[in-house]
């Protein structure tokens, strides 16, 4: 038996979970572990062939059970996500395993615990891409489930409360994603992708509608779509720092994963716009779509509330995920593109951001935007890499999240869709919003007495954070690298591929060229700063040297504007905050309470969430074994 | 096209928009001067003021930010320049289209964000907060808008926009095929200047002048030139868009200072709304009307 | 002895002919385009409005009126200084970036006017800072301040108005009065003596006994300057 | 559910910051300032600093003949100074029972409504220019200007007249005076439309100024407000018409009122007190040229003039609301104690804190303004 | 104000001991009453008599008997009359009760006096400093303070002697001050 490159990737990773189990403990894991992530990579990239249209690759391993064939495989889509999950498990591996693991272990972190959960997550992730078949889809799916509540629930306290709340989430979509397949496997007789396809032509429409309602729901909640979103933000925002950031930047895209993979490759988009919803004009796809862009505005909206970096951030990520879904769902041949290439995109800025927020909670000990401050003196890469990041997550030129919107705006704009247009426009402007008064409230205006004398991140920190700034700045000026392999992941999955070029894409009604357009842009900026620093030396004064209404500002006073920080927008929009979904959330859960309270005396459990946790479990044990 | 000529454009275009920018400047203290029945300022003040300002002796600066912000604001407008088209020079216009353009021309927003940010100053804060909320404001209205054009012209390329225009002579011209989106327009446009009542962001009596509180110098210089770039891009944006261009640079000046002046005399009748009413207002009619203008144009 | 003194003319020694050309040119614009500072230290402020507005309107001669003193040119001290805002007016000077010019406007900043006897006005603006103009009167009438900027835009075309470098040059004998009416631990967040030395400003008067007794108290203010790496001076003990 | 659901919950709610308004910005009537706390736009805190104006004018009253603190009094308020000087030599006559001519109480008059025609659209020019409006601002002070030039030919100077003097006023009026006096007046009132067009009917304008710096009747008089601010609550309150002074009983002249006691209110009724000022101002120029006489009492000579020992309490409405002055005489060649009570000393202080709380921080200036608010006479 | 309702105050005034009425015209009342009588007047004649509305609070400081007079000035609106109480405490302490209960404009009155004077209100709920924050001299309006004494130790004053007057002067022209009435010399320099 000669191993694949996949059995070798597979093998790696299993090595990984194994080294930090059983060396974690005493050895130095942080180093060993990344380095084997590193390797992992490089097996991955002898499987490039995959990202420029080459032939799947299978796995040498195929299990029997219950008469159905489990095998794995990876063809394009695999390979992409493959790289992503393991591009972020190196550099967050790598930025944890210096002084940040220090820290860690110093205020009672358990980091073994740490590295492991890492490790779990990733070759579980590798699992779940992987999988051949719709059953090896589910056991990777749950695998990925558990490795992530471990990372989450591992700092314990606020952080158990919010995993324990994911995994309820999660449960519940591991219930959809069952009935559904439940459902395929009665109609189609197999598990298998071929069965399937070939079963969705002859399905009847209230079959095809009961399908995409139950995995769109199972694998949106992984996916933190509209409504079932609460669980991500304080989930991922409780994970220590590095961890993350690797959450943040691909857990939640393993739902994008399987909804591209089941939705638009098994069912294909054209059968889900044929699902018209009976005395409207819209059918499923536009369902879909309509649900992105609430993903993308409340989401974005409820970040520009938050006083906590770690949770505004987390909560674009949920946010941002609309994009990658509404491009999907438009399915031509940008929107697809664009959709795909965010999910790159969006791995890089958001793994960086929260790196760079990680720092700041390295070096100051606090991730309360009200009581940050100024440190851009103190910290200027970690700026830099923040700035970055955040010119990325807003989509501006000249970093690599500009060219995946522009995608995603022109199909709706090919496509003629006006209100989603407008409503993507004002995710970003919301995300625009909210990014500003994250740079601004950690690293602008008045530096704080107790902060007069912090340093820079250090270099393990440091390095992992400016690679990736240097990745999101060069996909953003060269987006064909990765176009390249999101055209033949479109290709994977049976989507028309955009005619992409080195600089962007090229099209009859109008094209985009990144290299030029930064090119000019970084020209004027050019031109301007001859301009500026023509005009005559400056000289920096010191922050207390400021206008303030011709009074002395001394440094006990607190003059930086941070908390309500939109507070004229507030005004007019405050009021909508009326937290309708925490509200059903809560609902179910009392209903839930309710019953299980009923049935006190069978199970003398009142907790709705272990009640739920327990029959999930049970449930998903009697279908396994 | 040969790459000297090339060059030659992309140097012309922002020179070219500095100057005419100057005069806009010019146009509307004049025509504030009037409307507030005096003289108003000699030909060249624009010039002398950023001329000052630039040959300022000691120049206060809070810091590296401070400076990139400046460079930041006045380099986004020259790079948007190169890509907004005027007779006979195209420039990169098809490399990047409208939706390029109109990102670019958030770099600068950024820039002096990121600028004042680092001078500390709550008022400069306050009003930057402001600034971007106003942008959240009108830049609804205006996508819808731009949505609207380039649907109808089947691309977002400017300059097929702009030749689809003049293609017919004035009935083609997208302020008669769309009128609905062209109001829309011109009150998204007025807002995107700042001025009154949408003023909300400079407001010297509420915050001192927000963004510019802690600027002197070079960087209120910046400012300056920035606010000439802004003056043209936006009105010449809106001439593209609506008016058809020009095919000759005098109808193309002559529509520019035309459309800038409506909202400029319509500002010095105003005072200035508070944010939630700006908000309020931009998302109504303007919205209203852009939304009505593309359903007739689908 | 006559405390109005000789500011002394510092020859610009540029031989460049460009470069002669370029400052004349700089120094026309400034002279064309000034900026006042928006602050009504004293009742002559009532007749800034009227010079401002439709009947005389500055703006014809590239005068307009700005918020903030980074922004300004010329700090119009518009009569009696109180002690309490002569504090901010000397903060508010220092703001200011250079070239700038003090215009006391009304009797009171020259001698006190008819505040002579009061505990709370300081009398002699020019022991605080430099001013490059007076405009005597109570109060001026608008023409008459009008008159008085036209001067100044004169004084600085010919490149006579000083004053801004008078108080980098002389900053001990400014300081030292200061210290005399404000107390010695007197202070403003500006470093005066730095930005001297930064503008190639410093003259015989920048130090003396004045300057070293504010180095004495004066509270550690060093500029936030951006650092990479580690070299991060240790906290001060 | 309210959107507090979505704070992290681990954020303390008091995040204020510190903010200084003024001296030196443009939303504060003159030099003066308030330091507020705020928590994103809403005003927490607000503390009145005071005292950059002070010149000890009580002090150096003191230190003076009683002829030539006639000099010194319309300095305590700037904008409008006629009413310091007329109530001063009111108390001065009082002191030494002096009776002052008719023909001088009538150009008294005249000069008072001028100044306050004077200083109301200069606080209207100065309420607009806080919400933007600069038109109004460039407008109003030029108009107010043609007022100063009535001002500079009879009485000499622009802003301070020094034209009272205990006993009359100082000079007779010059030819042909009312005549210009009464051009100027129909000048202003072909003007009020223009105005009311830009301003006062200007939907913006209302919108911003309605609702803002409320008081209600009873806050106001237990607050100490006087003045059109007082009237702008209801209360038809006019010490020219309750406490006459000069000639006021004989002059016809309604007292406007307004009830909603906001920004919008206090405007409103100072614009409705300019048409009742050259209501007065018409009478005043058709009765003068009937009344003839001397236009001063005589005085002793001034540079030795001991005026008897008594304390006298005197009170002018001034364009701000109810200025008074307490002089107190031991019977020397100068007062022994002179008190001024400016209107503003209340506006400014108490009332300013009280209103600013829970304001936001873009209607500070416009309460200040629609307060009027004088500094000067705060710190005397 | 008509006579029946002067013939009420007065009558209503005698319930306070010790308590002198002068009718100095139709409208003004000087009140005269010892210093602890002045609580119970007010509240008489704001609470009784609608004299609602605290126009000032005067302090006068007679250092040559050594006292401190304080004048209340009260308004009302209904009778137009306006109540001036004067009452006389001890310059040393100089303590007295606010009257900020009964009258809110009394705290930015004895506020005034209390940095003017010296005067400590007990009760008022503001005692800092508000316009003489910076000031560090004793408080300025009490007689013994003598301001020339203070500007010639802290400023100097504009020596003005230019060329043009000395050549007058010279020619036996100017004005010429008598050294013992310039009160403002530079010998300090």
């Amino acid at each position: 038996m000669t191993l694949t490159l996949l059995d070798e990737l597979l093998l790696f990773s299993g090595v990984t979970v194994l080294v930090a189990l059983f060396l974690g403990r005493r050895l130095p894991a942080g180093w060993m572990v990344t380095i084997l992530y590193g390797i992992q990579l490089l097996s991955l990239l002898k499987m490039a062939p995959l990202g420029y249209g080459g032939d799947p690759i299978p796995s040498t391993l195929i299990l029997e059970v219950m008469g159905q064939t489990l095998s794995w495989r990876f063809d394009a889509l695999s390979w992409y996500f493959a790289l992503i999950t393991l591009g972020s498990a190196l550099l967050s591996s790598w930025y944890a395993c210096g002084e940040w693991e220090q820290r860690f272990r110093q205020a009672g972190g358990n980091v073994w615990l740490f590295h492991l959960a890492m490790a779990l997550n990733v070759f579980s992730m590798l699992i779940l891409l992987a999988s051949g078949d719709l059953l090896s889809l589910f056991i990777g799916w749950e695998l990925v489930s558990w490795a992530g509540f471990l990372l989450m629930a591992m700092a314990g306290g606020v952080a158990t409360r919010a995993a324990m709340r994911y995994i309820t989430y999660a449960m519940v979509g591991a219930m959809a994603i069952f009935g559904g397949i439940a459902l395929v496997y009665v109609s189609a007789g197999s598990l298998q992708y071929d069965a399937i396809l070939t079963a969705v032509s002859q399905m009847g429409t209230p079959h095809l509608w009961m399908l995409v309602i139950l995995f769109s729901a199972g694998f949106g909640i992984k996916m933190g779509l509209m409504p079932f979103h609460l669980w991500q933000a304080p989930a991922y925002a409780e994970t220590p720092g590095p961890g993350s950031a690797f959450l943040g930047a691909i857990s939640s895209r393993m739902g994008l994963f399987a909804i591209l993979l089941v939705l638009v490759k098994l069912f294909g988009i054209v059968n889900i716009e044929s699902l018209k919803i009976p005395f409207t004009l819209i059918d499923a796809r536009d369902l879909l779509a309509w649900i992105a862009v609430f993903t993308i505005i409340f989401p974005t909206f409820t970040a520009m509330k938050q006083n906590d970096a770690r949770e505004l951030l987390a909560w674009h990520g949920i946010g941002q995920g609309g994009y990658m879904l509404l491009g999907l769902v438009v399915a031509d041949a940008m929107g697809a593109a664009g959709g795909l290439l965010h999910v790159f995109n969006h791995a890089t800025y958001q793994a960086a951001l929260f790196m760079a927020v990680t720092a700041v909670i390295h070096r100051t000990g606090t991730s309360d935007l009200n009581k940050l401050g100024g440190l851009v003196v103190r910290m200027p890469l970690s700026f830099m890499v923040l700035l970055v990041g955040i010119i990325g997550l807003a989509g501006l030129p000249p970093m690599n999240g500009f060219v995946s919107k522009w995608l995603v705006y022109r199909s709706l704009l090919n496509e003629g869709m006006p209100l989603l247009f407008v409503a993507a426009v004002i995710g970003t402007l919301g995300t625009i919003l909210s990014v500003y008064k994250l740079i601004h409230n950690i690293f602008l205006g008045q530096l704080r007495v107790e902060h007069e004398h912090i340093k820079e991140a250090p270099w393990s920190m440091m390095i992992p954070m400016l690679i990736l700034a240097a990745i999101i700045f060069i996909t953003g000026l060269l987006p064909g690298i990765p176009l390249a392999w999101v055209a033949s992941v479109q290709e994977a999955v049976g989507l028309s591929v955009p005619n992409y070029t080195l600089g962007g894409v090229e099209s009859a009604s109008g094209s985009l060229d990144m290299i030029w357009v930064i090119g000019v842009l970084f020209a004027g900026f050019g031109i301007g700063a001859l301009v500026f620093y023509s005009a005559g030396k400056s000289k920096r004064v010191h922050q207390l040297d400021n206008y303030a209404g011709g009074h002395f500002l001394t440094a006990d006073i607190r003059y930086q504007y941070s908390d309500n920080f939109y507070a004229g927008l507030m005004h007019l929009i405050g009021g909508w905050y009326r937290g309708s979904f925490l509200w059903l959330e809560k609902s179910v859960k009392s209903l839930v309470e309710f019953l299980s309270l009923g049935m006190q005396g069978i199970y003398r459990r009142a907790n709705a969430e272990f009640y739920l946790l327990s029959t999930a479990l049970f449930v998903i044990a009697w279908v396994v074994i | 096209m040969a790459p000297l000529e090339l060059i030659i454009e992309l140097v012309l275009m922002p020179l070219v928009a500095f100057i005419v920018g100057l005069m806009m400047v010019l146009m509307m203290r004049r025509i504030a001067a009037k409307l507030q029945r005096r003289v108003g300022p000699p030909f060249f003040q624009p010039l002398y003021d950023i001329v000052k300002l630039h040959g300022k002796r000691t120049q206060v600066s809070h810091g590296m930010i401070h400076d990139i912000g400046i460079v930041m604001a006045m380099g986004g407008y020259i790079a948007a320049e190169t890509l907004l088209p005027v007779p006979g020079m195209n420039g990169i216009a098809e490399k990047g289209g409208i939706i390029t353009l109109l990102y670019l021309m958030m770099i600068p927003s950024l820039g002096l964000a990121l600028g004042v940010g680092q001078c500390a100053n709550p008022n400069g804060s306050i009003g930057i907060a402001r600034a971007l909320t106003a942008m959240l404001a009108y830049d609804i209205p205006l996508v819808i808008v731009v949505f609207g054009v380039a649907y109808a012209a089947g691309t977002t390329n400017l300059v097929e926009i702009i030749a689809t225009q003049q293609a017919g002579g004035f009935e083609t011209w997208g302020a008669v095929q769309m009128p609905l989106l062209a109001i829309a327009g011109l009150i998204a446009m007025h807002a995107s200047l700042g001025k009154q009542p949408f003023e909300i962001y400079i407001a010297p009596a509420e915050i001192a002048t927000g963004p510019m509180v802690e600027m002197g110098g070079k960087y209120l210089g910046g400012l300056f030139v920035m606010q000439s770039f802004q003056l043209y891009t936006t009105s010449v944006l809106y001439v593209s868009l609506f008016l058809g261009g020009g095919t000759t640079w005098f109808d193309f000046l002559l529509k520019s200072f035309l459309v800038l002046a409506i909202p400029v005399s319509i500002a010095y009748l105003f005072p200035r709304y508070r944010t939630e009413d700006l908000l309020r207002l931009m998302w109504k009619w303007p919205v209203m009307l852009g939304l009505i203008g593309i359903a007739f144009v689908m | 002895m006559s405390s109005i003194k000789q500011i002394p003319v510092i020859e610009e020694k540029r031989t460049n002919p460009l470069a002669r050309v370029f400052d004349e040119l700089v120094r026309f614009c400034r002279s064309r385009s000034l900026f006042l500072l928006h602050y009504c230290t004293g009742c002559g402020a009532i007749e800034l409005p009227p010079a401002m507005t439709s009947r005389f309107d500055m703006e014809r001669l590239g005068i307009q009126p700005m918020v903030s003193p980074r922004q300004a040119d010329i700090l119009l001290i518009t009569g009696y200084v109180s002690i309490k805002t002569l504090k901010r007016v000397i903060l508010t000077y220092e703001q200011m970036g250079s070239p700038k010019y003090v215009i006391g406007i009304c009797s009171c900043t020259v001698n006190g006017g008819m505040y002579w006897q009061s505990y709370a006005t300081a009398k002699k603006l020019d022991e605080y800072m430099p001013v490059d103009l007076y405009i005597a009167g109570c109060m001026p009438r608008p023409e008459a301040v009008i008159e008085g900027l036209q001067q100044l835009m004169q004084r600085i075309k010919t490149g006579e108005a000083k004053g801004w470098e008078d108080y980098y040059r002389n900053y001990d004998y400014y300081l030292g009065n200061q210290q005399k009416l404000f107390g010695n631990d007197w202070q403003t967040p500006t470093d005066v003596i730095t930005e001297a030395k930064h503008y190639d400003l410093l003259g015989e008067g920048t130090l003396g006994e004045h300057t070293a007794l504010l180095e004495q108290h004066q509270q550690p203010l060093e500029a936030l300057e951006m650092r990479l790496g580690h070299q991060v001076k240790e906290p001060a003990e | 559910m309210r959107p507090e659901n979505y704070e992290a919950q681990r954020q303390p709610p008091s995040n204020e910051f510190e903010l200084n308004f003024g001296p030196n910005h443009p939303g504060i009537e003159g030099n003066y300032a308030l330091k507020l706390k705020l928590h994103g736009d809403q005003v927490v805190e607000a503390k009145a600093d005071g005292g950059y104006l002070h010149r000890g004018f009580e002090k150096l009253m003191e230190q003076r003949l009683w002829i030539q603190n006639i000099a010194l009094v319309p300095r305590i308020c700037v904008p409008d100074p006629s009413p310091m000087e007329l109530c001063y030599s009111m108390a001065v006559e009082q002191l030494c029972g002096l009776e002052v001519p008719e023909r001088a109480q009538w150009i008294r008059v005249m000069q008072l409504e001028l100044s306050r025609i004077a200083a109301h659209l200069f606080t209207f020019g100065g309420h607009a220019a806080t919400t933007g409006m600069y038109s109004t601002m460039y407008w109003g002070v030029a108009d107010r200007d043609l007022l100063l030039d009535l001002f500079e030919e009879f009485t000499g100077g622009r802003v301070y007249s020094i034209y009272n003097i205990p006993g009359g006023v100082r000079r007779e009026l010059p030819d042909g005076f009312l005549q210009r006096v009464s051009e100027t007046l129909d000048y202003l009132e072909s003007r009020l439309p223009d105005y009311d067009n830009l301003f006062f009917k200007n939907q913006v304008f209302v919108r911003r100024a309605k609702g803002v710096g409320v008081m209600s009747q009873e806050q106001a008089l237990a607050w100490g407000v006087t003045g059109p601010n007082l009237r702008a609550t209801g209360l038809a309150f006019d010490v020219r018409r309750d406490d006459p002074y000069l000639v006021y009983d004989q002059l016809e002249f309604e007292i406007p009122t307004e009830e909603s006691g906001d920004a919008w209110a206090r405007t409103l009724v100072r614009r409705l007190e300019l048409v009742q000022s050259i209501r007065i101002l018409r009478q005043v120029v058709e009765a003068l040229p009937d009344i003839r006489g001397p236009i001063r009492a005589p005085i002793p000579n001034p540079l030795a003039w001991n005026v008897p020992a008594g304390e006298v309490y005197t009170r002018v409405e001034s364009s701000k609301g109810e200025t008074c002055y307490f002089v107190v005489s031991n019977g020397g060649p100068k007062p022994y104690r002179v008190h001024v009570r400016g209107p503003s000393s209340m506006h400014a202080v108490q009332v300013l804190e009280k209103m600013s709380v829970g304001s936001r921080i873009e209607d500070i200036a416009q309460t200040m303004f629609s307060l009027d608010a004088c500094p000067p006479e705060v710190d005397r | 104000m008509s006579k029946e309702i002067a013939h009420w105050l007065d009558n209503l005034l005698e319930e306070i001991e010790g308590i002198k009425v002068r009718r100095k015209s139709s409208r003004r009342v000087r009140v005269d009453v010892p210093a602890d009588a002045l609580p119970a007047l007010l509240e008489l004649l704001q609470g009784r008599a609608g004299y609602i509305h605290l126009s000032a609070i005067s302090c006068v400081d007679w250092i040559e008997e050594e006292e401190f007079e304080l004048v209340y000035h009260v308004w009302s609106y209904e009778s137009h009359s306006l109540v001036s109480a004067h009452i006389r405490i001890a310059r040393d302490p100089g303590v007295y009760l606010s009257v900020y209960d009964l009258y809110q404009p009394a705290a930015f009155f004895e506020r005034d006096i209390h940095e003017m004077y010296g005067i400590h209100f007990e009760g008022s709920p503001n005692m800092e400093k508000f316009i003489l924050t910076e000031w560090n001299g004793p408080p300025p309006m009490r007689k013994e303070f003598d301001s020339e004494a203070y500007i010639n130790e802290h400023l100097s004053w504009q020596n003005y002697n230019p060329e043009w007057l000395q050549e007058l002067i010279a020619e036996g022209g100017g004005i010429i001050i008598p050294p013992e009435e310039q009160r403002f010399s530079q010998k300090k320099k």
